[in-house]
């Protein structure tokens, strides 16, 4: 257990001392929030409808842009390589990366989403569906963004590939999530969506360690 | 300790080597040898499990070393060419991360490597801002704290002044003096005091295919 | 590029005469600073006449006016200072443009802030996407890269010159921002609350205003001198006059 | 002049065989396209109003992630370094980078941008004031990232500074070039429009450079 | 053709120099020496200009550098600790490149370099899946190419194996017998035949402070 605690506490310092910061999560979103009403419309009754579904889909794109990074340094400069001839639990590195990328994307995220809300007039009924949607929905995000990212880790050419493999994993996520804000912006009952939520992460959480484990070590001793 | 049979291993259609095989065992140092490309850190990687692509059997303590990875690993310390420090992070944040992950690094405090290593006083600087060489000594800052017994070392010398080849070949022969095995590759003339090192050589391995 | 500058140009590139200069200046402009404003805020405050639409909120004008205003001069100085740097090559003009940062950025975040307190009564909404409003925002994101980038050299002297390109670059860029930001707005929101078309202020309203204006810019002049003293200091801190400045004190 | 030629072509081959590739600009368009309709709404009419917007807004950012590469993989290997210390003008090879991120980046997007606008519902009087707005507006979207990376390519702790130093220099390409397709879509003359992104396009090509060059030497000798 | 005078240079409130002075002339080999971290690569770039953070001067065939820096960098070759090597290219895409770069590494061609540098028959794969050497030797076949007068290299010896070790210094024993200058850093007892080498310590420089 505390090897975990020092996992996360490692990942955590390391991200905030990272230096390409151009994919950082919190900084996207709020970036949609200045561009958004400046490309489309300044009017607050224009911006409070779209809201819930902009909000989301940018929440999607800063986590999905992020997690490549889940792997890539430590593979990049042989930390990954350690990990894997360590007598350390993999799956306990494994999971401590992905509680610290969705700690730094999805939860951030959600903190800071009520500034957001702000900014896009969404109406005062969304804003709490909003915070607990994300805080449901970007843990799942966050698992299958790592399958996608330890999968590709040892690709020198990668391309676009983690975004095609991520992107039908992330979907049921956008459409329950931006459905909960919509209809708590409505004034609509939540609990039907947060459930959704609430199952894909239960799922997710136990299954994905797995899947992310077998993937790494396929990947990097190919 | 480890014993290699049969060992074949092709990258790009180019036969690295094959029906390579060798037996180390306690107090050895195995040197291996061989031109640029023919295939040392490949032997080494496989040896460590980094590499599936290889044909042949791989023993160690007597069982087939996929069955006991387990007890490989925690027997085992690799240093590769590339060490595993992280840039952004001090000296010593470093080593405690290192010591974390591999419970064998405990043979000193991390103050105490850190002075061993030559870094007193670098403690507090990320990584980025130390020379290469200094870079260098805090991953091979891992041999001072080792109690582990097999040690896999790719080109450890790169980078060190002469005073730290000499500390670190110092390292070596207490190891293996004290029933360590090393396996290392070096193109630098290793000096063993009181041990006589095995080579062998890669070249007429791929020659001879 | 090798102008011939007048001799006081030159004389301001010494630190030394710098620091001298600023002893001597600074205990006045604090002085006026503080009557200045003193007297306008009293004056404003108390005894200027209640607006009849706004009643007494529209006060804030006496600090929202002025540090809008400041906002945008101190960017204009931090620039000049910044390109004079680069090419004059001089170093007191990087450390008067590094002392202008903070200031230039506290004023923006003022006037925002004011800005804000005052748009919830009048308009019934903090923010709104309106034009000034944006492109103040703007403006305070680049005083926040100029300080960031200058702090996240840990060479001194690159961290100068890479704030003075950021900030002639951004320069270039504000009469782009106004006009578009300007343009962008009356094109999708129509006739918003457009801050050009005040009703005629009386005397008594806009006296204590130009008095606050006078005062904040004094304001400005004496902590922007006393940064760029202690940042001399620190800098020259080998110099020979520093050392036995330290002696004396 | 052939030095440039080899120039673009080096950095279009390194683009080719980029494996880090999520930060890819067509990529994150077509992602965009996809997950908008799906998060904020499916319905033709509120889409249609939207697209010219969201098609800049994705636009742009897709320029504003993968500006930080210009520059950054060849600080990494040394190879930045090598150019600063050759004879070759710095002012042609900043020229070549530039360009070449603006092929992989604005000029793709707008080759592209008809097929977003259909997936958005763009009316079709739109499609060609957007395609004619990217590629007038891009160029200078390359030019001002490129500075951002510029100044921040030697830092080792950037942060987000990069997103920071950029985005005031976006927003009037933004404002202006979501205001020509919006134009163009209700039928109104663009020309105006496309004059002003034609206005500071022929700026920043005579300016930049200058800055540019300025920045990477500032920032590699720190 | 170098002169250095009174050179200082600090970093993180180190001092690695000061009042550093040198002369270079045609026909000399110039090792700069000392231990891990006492500012060999340090003093390699501020000649290179890559670095500003210094005080002093530096005269490049008697005018000082700033103003000739051009020329100056018509007649160097620089290889520093990376050597610009892009993984995802060829070693010939990459030499292409190089030669491109700079044109003074024009007395052979690409392939002849290719073959020289040992790499014959790899010239078509990537740089990513050639051995840590083997990339080192594409970035070092600048060497082969050069025409340029004075070089500037920083342990270019690292990861080579002994016959590349010989090869280079072989070349660098050719360049300056035939006039050239050559300032280089490395830990290995460099051997240059019918050469004198000149030696500076940096170790001496930082504890004379
Ligand atoms: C966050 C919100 C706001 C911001 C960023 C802002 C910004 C500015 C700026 C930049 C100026 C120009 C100063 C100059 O150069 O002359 C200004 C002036 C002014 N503002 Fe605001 N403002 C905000 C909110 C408001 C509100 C809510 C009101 C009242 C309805 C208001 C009333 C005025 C007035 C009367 C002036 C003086 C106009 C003039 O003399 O030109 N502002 N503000
Ligand atoms: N980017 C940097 N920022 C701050 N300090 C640095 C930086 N790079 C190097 N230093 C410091 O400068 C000193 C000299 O480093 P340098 O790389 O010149 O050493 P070196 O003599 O080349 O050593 P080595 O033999 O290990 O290559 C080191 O103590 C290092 O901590
Ligand atoms: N990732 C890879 N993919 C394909 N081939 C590879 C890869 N890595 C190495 N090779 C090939 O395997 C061969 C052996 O490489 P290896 O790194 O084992 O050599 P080495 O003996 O360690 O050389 P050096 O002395 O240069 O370190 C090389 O010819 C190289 O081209
Ligand atoms: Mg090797
Ligand atoms: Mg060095």
């Amino acid at each position: 257990m505390s090897f975990l605690v020092a996992a996360i506490r490692r990942d955590l310092l390391l991200a905030f001392r990272r230096r390409n910061d151009i994919v950082n999560p919190l900084a996207f979103f709020l970036m949609v929030g200045v561009m958004f009403p400046l490309g489309v419309s300044p009017e607050a009754s224009v911006l409070s409808a779209l809201a819930p579904g902009v909000i989301w889909v940018a929440a999607l794109l800063a986590c999905l842009l992020s997690v490549d990074g889940i792997f890539r340094t430590d593979f990049d400069d042989g930390s990954l390589e350690q990990m894997l001839v360590s007598p350390q639990s993999l799956h306990q590195l494994v999971m401590a990366k992905v509680i610290c990328h969705w700690l730094i994307s999805g939860f951030c995220l959600a903190m800071i989403s009520p500034l957001l809300a702000m900014m896009l007039f969404l109406p005062g009924e969304g804003v709490m569906p909003l915070v607990l949607s994300l805080l449901l929905g970007t843990p799942a995000l966050s698992m299958f963004g790592a399958i996608g990212a330890a999968l590709t880790v040892g690709l020198r050419k990668g391309g676009v590939l983690i975004a095609l493999l991520v992107l039908p994993l992330y979907i049921p996520v956008l459409i329950f999530g931006s459905g909960t804000v919509q209809a708590g912006a409505m004034g609509l009952p939540i609990a039907g969506y947060l459930a959704l939520l609430g199952a894909i992460l239960v799922f997710s959480t136990l299954l994905s360690p797995f899947a992310i484990v077998a993937a790494l070590k396929i990947s990097v001793r190919s | 300790m480890l014993e290699v049979k049969n060992l074949f291993c092709e990258r790009d259609e180019r036969v690295l080597f094959g029906g390579l095989g060798f037996t180390v065992n306690r107090g050895e140092v195995l040197q291996i040898e061989g031109q640029n490309g023919s295939g040392k850190t490949t032997l080494l990687r496989i040896l460590c499990g980094l590499t599936e692509a290889y044909e042949g059997d791989i023993f160690w303590q007597g069982r087939p070393i996929d069955e006991v990875r387990e007890a490989f690993f925690h027997a085992l310390l690799y240093v590769g060419h590339l060490a595993g420090v992280k840039a952004a992070m001090t000296a010593e944040e470093n080593l405690a991360w290192m010591m974390r992950l591999d419970p064998m690094l405990n043979k000193y405090s991390i103050a105490e490597a850190l002075d061993k290593v030559g870094l007193y006083g670098y403690e507090d600087v990320p990584c980025y801002a130390l020379s290469a060489g200094q870079q260098r000594r805090v991953g091979l800052a891992r041999l001072y704290l080792s109690t582990a017994p097999i040690w896999i070392l790719d080109e450890p010398f790169t980078a060190l002044d002469k005073k730290g080849v000499a500390e670190k070949e110092a390292l070596i022969a207490e190891h293996v003096n004290s029933g360590g095995v090393v396996i290392l590759t070096t193109h630098h003339n290793l000096q063993i005091p009181g041990k006589s090192i095995r080579y062998m050589n890669l070249d007429q391995q791929a020659s001879a295919q | 590029m090798k102008i011939k500058m007048p001799r006081w140009f030159y004389q301001l590139a010494s630190p030394r005469w710098f620091y001298d200069i600023t002893s001597m200046l600074l205990p006045w402009f604090s002085m006026i600073a503080l009557i200045l404003m003193i007297t306008g805020a009293v004056w404003g405050l108390v005894f200027a006449p209640e607006d009849y639409q706004q009643g007494n909120s529209y006060r804030i004008i006496y600090i929202h006016v002025p540090t809008a205003i400041l906002a945008q001069s101190c960017y204009m100085l931090m620039a000049v200072a910044g390109g004079i740097g680069l090419v004059w090559k001089m170093k007191m003009a990087h450390v008067v443009a590094k002392a202008c940062a903070p200031i230039g950025a506290s004023m923006a975040v003022l006037a925002l802030a004011t800005g804000a307190i005052w748009g919830k009564p009048t308009w019934g909404a903090w923010w709104v996407w309106d034009a000034r409003l944006t492109s103040m925002l703007v403006l305070l994101f680049l005083y926040i890269g100029v300080i960031a980038l200058t702090s996240a050299f840990e060479h001194v002297a690159s961290g100068d010159k890479a704030a003075a390109v950021l900030a002639l670059v951004g320069v270039v860029n504000i009469p782009i921002i106004k006009y578009s930001v300007e343009w962008w707005n009356t094109l999708h929101q129509g006739a918003t609350f457009t801050l050009t078309e005040k009703p005629a202020m009386p005397p008594e309203m806009w006296m204590p205003l130009l008095i606050m204006v006078i005062g904040f810019y004094c304001f400005f002049g004496a902590i922007l001198m006393s940064r760029a003293r202690t940042e001399v200091l620190q800098r020259e801190s080998r110099a020979d006059w520093v050392k036995s400045l330290v002696e004396q004190s």
